[in-house]
């Protein structure tokens, strides 16, 4: 299993190098994966149907409670079988629909790993290996969206729709994580069997938040849906398969594996049911409004993933029985349609619906296929597609709590999404020839193949739905509801309210249709839709990031030294200051003022001369007053009782003083550059580090220490490292490392003076 | 011409040169028993060149000095931290002093020793570090 | 005396740092040094000063005679004032470049690189 | 000895004293060093000598030696140097100054002094540098 | 020659600066001065000169204090006293000698002596130019300053 | 005794000594630069093994015995940053042969790389705090003569702001240093997790760990002490960026680590709150930093400071998760920031230019680069499964189970943010095609490339990936080692009692 | 040594040392200021010879040795600065 899943990623790594060797029949050679896959995913049928779930164990991450364990129930089958039956057409389709593109190899490659990310998500027993496929997804799914990617626009979908998905993604991970934590284990199968425990947990709220925020964004739910449309960018195949089966269906997905776990409470409920109901009838009004076949298809797909959304939400058997059933039927139909879509966009040239037209007698095949799947979006008999509908009305008339509300806007909906399916399977085709792009033909067999089977497949599950009800849809429905369930679907439930609804919905569509100009032309001048939109939240949002951004960074890094500085500066006197008053107590020591009026004399000259450094303004004045002070300190050090330290102070300070004057002398003397203001507020700066030390000194004086380890190194000095002057011995033995370190500091300054003199470069700057 | 032309400094340069060239040595010997070390040695006898330096030109300087500083700073670098590694041929860690006491004459008895032979190392790097940052910065000034 | 030259220390740090925060680069360098100076004299001071015995053994002798003072602090000081030369030395010499290659001794005009 | 010594660093430090108040109160440049080369050498060897005498011993002996003798030698080097660096870059005289016969003689742009002496022939741009 | 006198001076040195004052110590001396000497002669050409009698050297060592206590008495006077008598100026001093060492020794005890200080010596090292304090009576300056330099020139020869 | 843990710090500074001596020579510089570092990486590798296998390392230099010599300890944590330091070097060694100028080869780079190395796996392997300002030090200068390597305004201006900031954090470390010797006299880092608890004052040792945080926030490049950063890692040539941004921040992480887990860890209420926001901000701070800026080198600048505000995180959380997830984040981030810079210079001498409004294309002519650069920039961003995601995962998580929700929530935007501007350079240097404006410029830098250069600059580029994805996903061998390194950051007495031989 | 001697001693030194230091304050020119940094070595060295007279420590001798020898060298450079034209104000 774990081969099969991650089967994808290989040949991915292959797929780019076999498309160039074999040219245009690499899509019938590389579609022998998805389908071996199906065949392979097929075999768990009866098993699965058998003992409800499977779980495969791989371990991968114990330490961090990540498996690679994998779940083979109803619902992960179903899915698994869609994205590799699905997969096998789409991947034949694109080597007709990109025969010959210069990225097809690269295609390939992107769209295999996509695959098995998805075969992933969906398989997975483990919350945040799960989650590691959720992210591939969003990836993958980025690089397909930009195919097209020297198009500007195409880049601004792709990431438009990766930062929402993500964004929810990160979400959905710490929900996961907080699961986890809750539930005590990251298997999906021990979670769900515990639901009460998430339940009943205080961060069930936040939990189901944050997963939904994942699940909502990747599903395109109101009001995160923009993305969808504008993901439109992919090439054909992509949409197809993005919107019919994967990627956008993974939070569906999600929202169902999890319904046993966190389902069942009124938060789900509402949350689920109301946000699924307005964002189908947000995709169904859209697709209304839209003229690209692309466009009117990715709305239909906000529409489904609504629906979807709210009948997990609701819950109910028949709403579960409802949602699978209704996943199985769109991921039909909306592959094939999109197939369809592109086929003719393909030909013609043109995706715009009112350019197009008798298209009939140049693509028979295609417009039957497009009218028996178009039908099945439409919700007649014998398709599918009625089947889910009536099941869907079924259950939105009996959801708890909210029933007018949902089945109100689920029967608007039908009716706008049966007339664009007539619009969409009628309009290019019918009527007279109009002029396209391209001299319009039929598509190759590559790309019809899939369309056709899976029309196909929408009438023959219509007419035979023990088919599906038997193989995966019940095993699905059981897997989601937590428990086993009857499932039977037939077309025929006799005379009720989803039949009635369903009839309105049909007769509401074909009036909608037959005014659908008129139609298209009110809505289109509601032009407020996309001003006020959740894309432009998106645009403001995103401008929002660029200001701040630009705001935050000119303000913090504004090339000014000294509001570095003074801003170290604060914070080292502030974190100390404060853990010295807060923490500490203000110790303050004063000891023994023992001091012969020499040393207070030198002590006070060093700080006038440093005073008289920093104010002066001669330039080599200030560096003949370090050296003042350098002599200065050098006379401390030798009045308190430290030979060497003045030897090495006064060289150096000689030194320094040498190096600053062979330095200076091309450099201009002091302006007076900054307002009086400035230089008071600095002096505060400063002086409050100065103030600082003070404190740290005069605390620290007041700790004695018992036996400094120099007590130690004091009487090995002679004995042991044979030495009278311990503070050389200190240097060259007792802690020679220092002074290994301290030569290559001094070595290190020589080359890079060196290198800083004598390499001079072309200026590039300015 | 360079400007300074000074033939008292120059006259003094050369006197004191070989005076603090000694005097260097001597301190870096004696630094592990009285107050100096090959550090004060080091900067001693740079200070010697420099103002050798002052009183001539890099050209002489650098003719004086023979090697190029870079090479001394690297050889002293090179010399000490070879230094610490004899002793692990002894079966000791890294710098651990190794002793030769030798009475040599005139000395009393010059303690030959790893840390001594560390010592010079950090005399030279001193040296060498000193002198090439001198001897760049006159010659970028000329 | 710790008392008073813990005022010393904290004089020191101040003015260094205020040099610090003007415009010039010489004085910035200037600063830098003076930190220095500050941040010995202050690994000194809270080590405890001792008057008048330095860290020496007498001939004859296997330790230091009476009190003596510390030696570790002076040798680690020696070694900040030895590390301290170095990275100052090639601080004089980098304001000396930035001069020439800025053509301004005013920190203000070197905001090329940040935004 | 002690008041040998105590003399000999009494009269240093009043030498070097003066010096320092001959810093403070000389008009110009050139005689605020008349003060301070003199004096302050002085009084520092005499202090050295002070301290050789304290101690007694050889070792230290010769290191007061040593200090007496680089300062008298290096002072008024390092005196000459200033003197003439400052001399060329133009510092000013006190007013009551009476003669400068250097001036004329000193070319400043090749910094090169004149004798006075030459003979008509002489290469003047020769320069003797060794 | 003047190398070999070089050589027991650094050894002198370098026993004074060690403090052992034995045959070994001047063995050292000799030896380290010799390696001292043999960094600095490999530059041609300035075979030092300065040196010949060690004994004068201390003889003119006691001298040289000597003026420099003559020129503090005559500095002090000036700064304890209230008024400037000060005549100051620059004159030219015509010298004989032509040696580095000559000069350079010559120089530094002017300016050691009271009330005068050198500035700098000519490029073609024939005149010697002086900053003095009192130049009322020029001569009298001039003949004290060639007295100066007679004595030195008897030194070094 | 043990050798081997010395070795990591004694073979750069030969090579680094032997490079100097043969300063005229190029070719022996280049054998020694690779071979230097290779020696290295294999010392420190065995180190890491040694230390696996037999506990906390010590040698006790000069035999010294602690606490009164310095000493040299490899725990995990120790070891881990070596081999990573180890591995940077090769890497970059690498990279270097064809990317560095004859003439900074001719002024120093050489001996420079190898001496910063030296510098920081003495800070990373030292258990004496003065010692390890001494190689803070050195590390530092080394890197002072790196940035200007070339002379550049920009590098002038940016090292004169890294230059003066660092100053100021290493001063800041020496009086740290100063006042630990004045309150309890001993320097050595096991004596001091003993002597500290018995300063009477326990507040004025909270006191001088802020001094500490302070000057290690200012290496680590924390908010708010971050200035120089940005400020000058885009200047110097791409290799020294690379080296910079894998490996001289993560000085400062580590000692933070280090001393506020063995010294400071008697007021984790105090400290590690401060330590928390400062994560927080500098999180947030740097990665819009890097949404702002639109060169490639200035983005990856901002983000390595984003990226520190995770490591601290892990430290300030101070959960033993939270540790391990902090200690795994900085294995994973050396290895990807690094890589990013490398790619950034493939990238510049393909196209001639690290404006990303200037160049473009790269994805159409070079996908290969275009995979090399994803692996990296995609771990950044925390996307599952490269290295990056289980830093993160493991810090959220950590976060989570300290209920601290809004460094969470924080660390989640952040990811977000970087992907942002990750993209950001994919969707420009990658996807766009390359602008009419620089076309000629770039097709001259196409025309002036050498495939062998190339090559020579890839073959690190593709090590350091492979390791990313190696991390990520062989993650359970990297989390076990991690996990083994928190245990001891957490428990000090191993380390104490290696040491100082006796039990605390 | 008689401490009212060497309190007298650092007394006059230390005067000394003020007032060079006022003229290195004052300047007016760098040759002033270069001046009196050399008086300040001198009066350093002076002081560290009373100090080991005063102490009885003969060590604190080879730090006035050291200053002695170097000291000028500070002059010497401020000097070549001049003659270079640095017009140091
Ligand atoms: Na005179
Ligand atoms: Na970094």
């Amino acid at each position: 299993m774990l081969i099969a899943v991650l089967s994808g990623f290989i040949l991915a790594a292959f797929a780019p190098w076999l498309t160039r060797a074999f040219g245009d029949k690499a899509g019938w050679l590389l579609a022998i994966l998805p389908a071996s896959l199906f065949v392979y995913f097929a075999s768990f049928i009866p098993a699965v149907s058998e003992q409800g779930a499977v779980v495969l164990e791989y371990s991968w991450i114990p330490g961090l409670d990540i498996s690679l364990n994998m779940l083979v129930d109803g619902l992960s089958l179903l899915f698994a079988l869609l994205i590799s039956g699905i997969g096998t057409f789409i991947i034949t389709y694109a080597g007709g629909y990109l025969r010959g593109h210069e990225y097809l190899p690269r295609f390939y490659g992107i769209m295999f790993s996509f695959m098995a990310a998805m075969l992933g998500l969906v398989l997975s027993n483990n919350l945040i290996t799960l989650f590691v496929f959720w992210e591939l997804t969003s990836i993958t799914s980025f690089l397909l969206i930009g195919f097209n990617h020297e198009d500007k626009q195409a880049r601004w979908c792709a990431l438009q729709g990766l930062l929402v998905t993500v964004a929810g993604g990160l979400a959905l991970l710490a929900g996961l994580v907080m699961i986890g934590i809750t539930a005590g284990s990251f298997e999906l199968s021990e979670v769900l069997a515990g639901g009460d425990v998430l339940r009943d947990n205080p961060l069930y709220t936040a939990i189901v938040l944050l997963v939904l925020a994942g699940c909502f964004t990747k599903s395109a739910q109101v009001p995160f849906h923009f993305w969808l449309p504008n993901a439109m960018a992919a090439p054909t195949p992509v949409s197809a398969f993005l919107h019919s089966a994967t990627m956008v269906k993974a939070g569906v997905y999600l929202m169902a594996r999890l319904n046993p776990g966190l389902g069942g409470t009124d938060l789900w409920l509402y949350l689920l049911g109301i946000v699924g109901a307005l964002t189908m009838f947000t995709g169904s009004f859209m697709a209304l409004r839209s003229t690209g076949i692309k466009a009117i298809l990715a709305y239909t797909t906000i529409m489904a993933l609504g629906t979807l959304t709210m009948l997990i939400g609701i819950g109910t058997e028949a709403a579960i029985i409802a949602a699978m059933t209704f996943l199985l039927a769109h991921a039909l139909y909306k592959a094939a349609l999109f197939m369809l879509a592109g086929a003719v966009d393909h030909e013609t040239g043109t995706k715009n619906i009112l350019k197009l037209g008798g298209l009939r007698g140049l693509m028979p095949i295609t417009f039957l296929a497009a009218c028996v799947a178009a039908l099945s979006l439409a919700g007649l008999p014998p398709l599918f597609g009625f089947i889910a509908k009536e099941l869907m009305f079924e259950a939105t008339i009996g959801a708890p709590g909210i029933a007018f509300f949902v089945s109100l806007l689920a029967l608007a909906s039908a009716m706008m999404i049966a007339a664009m399916a007539a619009v969409f399977a009628i309009r290019p085709f019918t009527g007279e020839l109009k002029e396209t792009p391209k001299t319009p033909h039929e598509a190759p067999p590559s790309m019809l193949a899939g369309p056709v089977v899976l029309a196909s497949l929408s009438l023959i599950f219509g007419l035979l739905g023990f088919i599906p009800a038997g193989a995966v849809v019940g095993s699905a429905v059981q897997a989601v509801y937590g428990s086993p369930l009857e499932v039977e679907l037939y077309l025929w439930h006799g005379f009720n309210l989803p039949l009635l609804l369903s009839v309105l919905a049909i007769v509401g569509g074909v009036v909608l249709f037959l005014r659908w100009e008129q139609v298209l032309d009110t809505f289109s001048r509601m032009t407020f839709i996309d001003r006020f939109g959740p894309e432009r939240g998106y645009e403001k949002s995103m401008d929002g990031l660029t200001w701040l951004a630009a705001w935050q960074t000119r303000t913090l890094q504004n090339g000014y030294l000294r509001t570095y500085l003074s801003v170290t500066v604060l914070t080292t006197v502030v974190l100390t200051l404060w853990a010295y008053f807060v923490r500490a107590g203000a110790p303050v020591h004063i000891g023994d003022l023992d001091f012969t009026f020499y040393e207070l004399a030198v002590a006070g000259l060093v700080v006038v001369g440093a005073i008289v450094a920093s104010v002066t303004s001669s330039r080599l004045g200030a560096v003949a007053t370090l050296g003042m002070v350098g002599f200065g300190v050098a006379l401390i050090y030798v009045l308190f009782s430290a030979p060497d330290l003045g030897i090495t102070q006064i060289m150096v300070e000689t030194l320094t003083v040498i190096l600053l004057v062979l330095v200076l002398y091309r450099l201009p003397g002091f302006l007076k550059l900054s307002s009086p203001a400035a230089r008071v507020r600095d002096a505060a700066i400063a002086g409050s580090l100065g103030v600082t030390m003070t404190l740290l000194i005069l605390a620290v004086n007041g700790v004695t220490v018992v036996e400094p380890i120099s007590d130690q190194l004091t009487a090995w000095s002679y004995p042991e490292a044979h030495g009278r002057n311990i503070v050389n011995v200190i240097l060259v033995d007792f802690r020679a490392l220092d002074t290994l370190g301290e030569l290559f500091v001094v070595g290190l300054a020589g080359i890079g003076v060196y290198a800083m003199i004598r390499l001079r470069a072309e200026d590039k700057g300015q | 011409m360079t400007s300074m032309g000074s033939l008292i400094l120059r006259t003094t340069a050369r006197f004191l040169l070989p005076l603090l060239l000694l005097f260097s040595v001597f301190i870096l010997l004696r630094g592990h028993d009285e107050p100096g070390g090959g550090f004060i040695a080091g900067l001693i006898v740079s200070t010697a060149f420099a103002l050798y330096l002052f009183a001539f030109d890099v050209a002489r300087t650098r003719e004086l000095m023979g090697a190029d500083p870079r090479f001394l700073l690297g050889l002293g670098l090179l010399i000490a931290t070879l230094s610490g590694i004899p002793p692990i041929f002894f079966g000791e860690p890294f710098f651990t002093g190794l002793w030769w006491p030798i009475d040599v004459p005139g000395f009393g008895e010059v303690k030959l020793s790893t840390p001594l032979i560390f010592d010079i190392g950090v005399y030279l790097v001193v040296f060498g570090a000193v002198m090439t940052i001198v001897l760049a910065l006159a010659e970028a000034e000329e | 005396m710790e008392a008073i030259m813990a005022l010393v220390v904290g004089a020191l740090f101040g003015a260094s740092v205020y040099m610090m925060l003007r415009r010039s680069i010489v004085k910035l360098v200037i600063g830098l040094i003076l930190l220095s100076n500050a941040a010995n004299l202050l690994i000194f001071t809270v080590s405890g000063l001792t008057r008048g015995a330095p860290p020496l053994i007498p001939e004859g002798m296997q330790m230091p005679d009476g009190a003596w003072a510390d030696p570790l602090p002076q040798a680690l000081i020696l070694t900040a004032i030895v590390i301290g030369f170095g990275v100052l030395a090639f601080a004089v010499v980098l304001i000396h470049r930035a001069y020439e290659v800025v053509g301004e001794d005013d920190l203000d005009q070197m905001r090329s690189t940040d935004t | 000895m002690n008041t040998l010594v105590a003399f000999l660093m009494l009269l240093g430090a009043g030498f070097v004293f003066i010096g320092a108040l001959g810093a403070i109160r000389m008009p110009d440049l050139m005689l605020r060093m008349h003060a301070t080369t003199k004096a302050g050498a002085l009084g520092g060897g005499l202090i050295a000598i002070a301290a050789g005498l304290h101690f007694g011993e050889a070792a230290v002996v010769v290191r007061t030696i040593a200090i007496l003798f680089f300062v008298v030698l290096t002072a008024p080097v390092a005196a000459h140097a200033i003197a003439r660096a400052a001399y060329f870059t133009g510092v000013k005289f006190w007013d009551r100054t009476l003669k400068d016969e250097m001036r004329e003689k000193l070319d400043t742009k090749g910094n090169y002094l004149r004798s006075g002496l030459e003979q008509p022939d002489d290469d003047a741009g020769d320069d003797q540098r060794g | 020659m003047t190398l070999f006198v070089w050589n027991i001076l650094l050894a002198i040195a370098w026993i004074s600066l060690t403090g052992n004052f034995s045959g070994a110590g001047m063995l050292t001396g000799l030896i380290f001065g010799y390696f001292v000497l043999l960094v600095i002669t490999r530059v041609s050409g300035q075979r030092p000169t300065y040196v010949r009698k060690v004994p004068q050297i201390i003889g003119f060592t006691l001298f040289y204090i000597w003026e420099l206590t003559k020129s503090n008495v005559r500095v002090a006077y000036e700064v304890l006293t209230p008024t400037h008598t000060m005549k100051p100026g620059v004159i030219g001093i015509e010298l004989e000698g032509d040696t580095d060492a000559a000069i350079t020794i010559l120089a530094n005890l002017i300016t050691m002596t009271p009330g005068t200080l050198s500035l700098d010596v000519s490029n073609d090292r024939r005149m010697l130019f002086i900053h003095a304090m009192y130049i009322d009576d020029e001569e009298q300056l001039r003949r004290e300053l060639k007295d100066l330099e007679r004595r030195v020139l008897e030194l070094l020869n | 005794m043990n050798l081997v843990v010395a070795l990591p710090v004694m073979i750069p500074l030969l090579a680094g000594s032997l490079s100097l001596v043969f300063f005229k020579s190029h070719a022996a510089q280049r054998w020694i630069g690779v071979l230097g570092t290779a020696a290295l990486l294999i010392a420190s590798l065995v180190l890491l093994a040694k230390t696996w296998n037999e506990g906390i390392l010590v040698i006790e230099m000069g035999s010294w015995p602690a606490p009164f010599g310095i000493v040299l300890v490899s725990d995990l944590l120790g070891a881990i940053m070596t081999v990573l330091a180890g591995i940077m070097g090769f890497a970059v060694a690498v990279y270097s042969l064809p990317s560095i100028s004859r003439e900074h080869e001719a002024f120093g780079y050489y001996p420079l790389t190898h001496l910063l190395l030296a510098g920081v796996c003495g800070a990373f392997l030292t258990g004496d705090i003065f010692n390890l300002y001494v190689w803070v030090e050195v590390l530092l200068v080394a890197s002072f003569a790196l940035l200007i390597l070339g002379g550049t305004r920009g590098q002038m201006e940016g090292a004169v702001k890294y230059v003066t900031l660092n100053l100021f954090s290493s001063i800041m470390l020496l009086v740290a240093v100063g006042l630990t010797y004045g309150m309890t006299g001993t320097l050595n880092m096991a004596d001091l997790a003993v002597k500290l608890p018995e300063v009477e004052n326990q507040g004025l040792v909270t006191v001088v760990a802020m001094l500490f945080l302070i000057s290690f926030s200012i290496k680590a490049a924390a908010f708010p002490l971050f200035f120089w950063l940005p400020a000058s890692y885009h200047t110097p040539p791409i290799a020294v960026s690379a080296l910079f941004a894998g490996l001289l921040t993560k000085v400062g992480v580590y000692a933070l680590y280090r001393f506020f887990t063995l010294l400071f860890a008697h007021d984790v209420g105090y400290t590690h709150e401060i330590l928390l926001w400062g994560a927080g901000f500098t999180m947030i701070t740097g990665v819009l930093g890097a949404a702002y800026h639109y060169e490639m080198r200035r983005i990856l600048s901002f983000h390595i400071v984003s990226q520190i505000g995770y490591m601290i995180m892990g430290l300030a959380l101070f959960t033993p998760l939270a540790l391990v997830g902090g200690v795994f984040y900085i294995m994973h981030h050396i290895i990807v920031k690094a890589n990013l810079f490398l790619v950034a210079g493939v990238a510049y001498f393909m196209r001639g230019s690290y404006e990303l409004k200037e160049i473009g294309g790269l994805w159409r002519t070079r996908p290969w680069l275009g995979l090399l650069f994803l692996v990296p920039a995609m771990s950044l961003a925390g996307i599952p499964p490269l290295s990056g995601f289980f830093g993160k995962y493991i810090i959220i998580r950590a976060g989570v189970e300290a209920e601290s929700w809004g460094i969470v929530a924080v660390a989640l935007v952040v990811g977000l943010l970087t992907l942002f501007s990750m993209i950001k350079i994919w969707n420009e240097a990658f996807w766009k095609a390359q602008p009419e404006e620089t076309a000629a410029r770039a097709e001259q830098f196409e025309k002036a490339l050498n495939q062998r250069a190339v090559t020579l600059m890839v073959l690190p580029i593709i090590g350091l990936a492979i390791i990313t994805v190696f991390i990520g996903l062989a993650a359970q061998p990297i989390y076990e080692i991690a996990d083994a390194a928190a245990a001891q950051l957490l428990d000090s007495s191993d380390y104490i009692e290696a040491v100082l031989g006796v039990q605390p | 040594m008689t401490p009212w001697v060497v309190s007298v001693v650092f007394l006059l030194l230390i005067i000394g040392l003020v007032l060079s230091f006022i003229r290195l304050a004052r300047g007016p020119s760098l040759a002033d200021r270069v001046v009196a940094l050399e008086l300040i070595a001198l009066i350093t060295v002076a002081l560290i010879l009373t100090h080991a007279i005063a102490t009885d420590v003969s060590d604190f001798i080879d730090v006035a040795l050291v200053l002695a020898l170097t000291g000028f060298m500070a002059a010497i450079g401020f000097a070549r600065f001049l003659e270079r034209g640095g017009a140091g104000k």
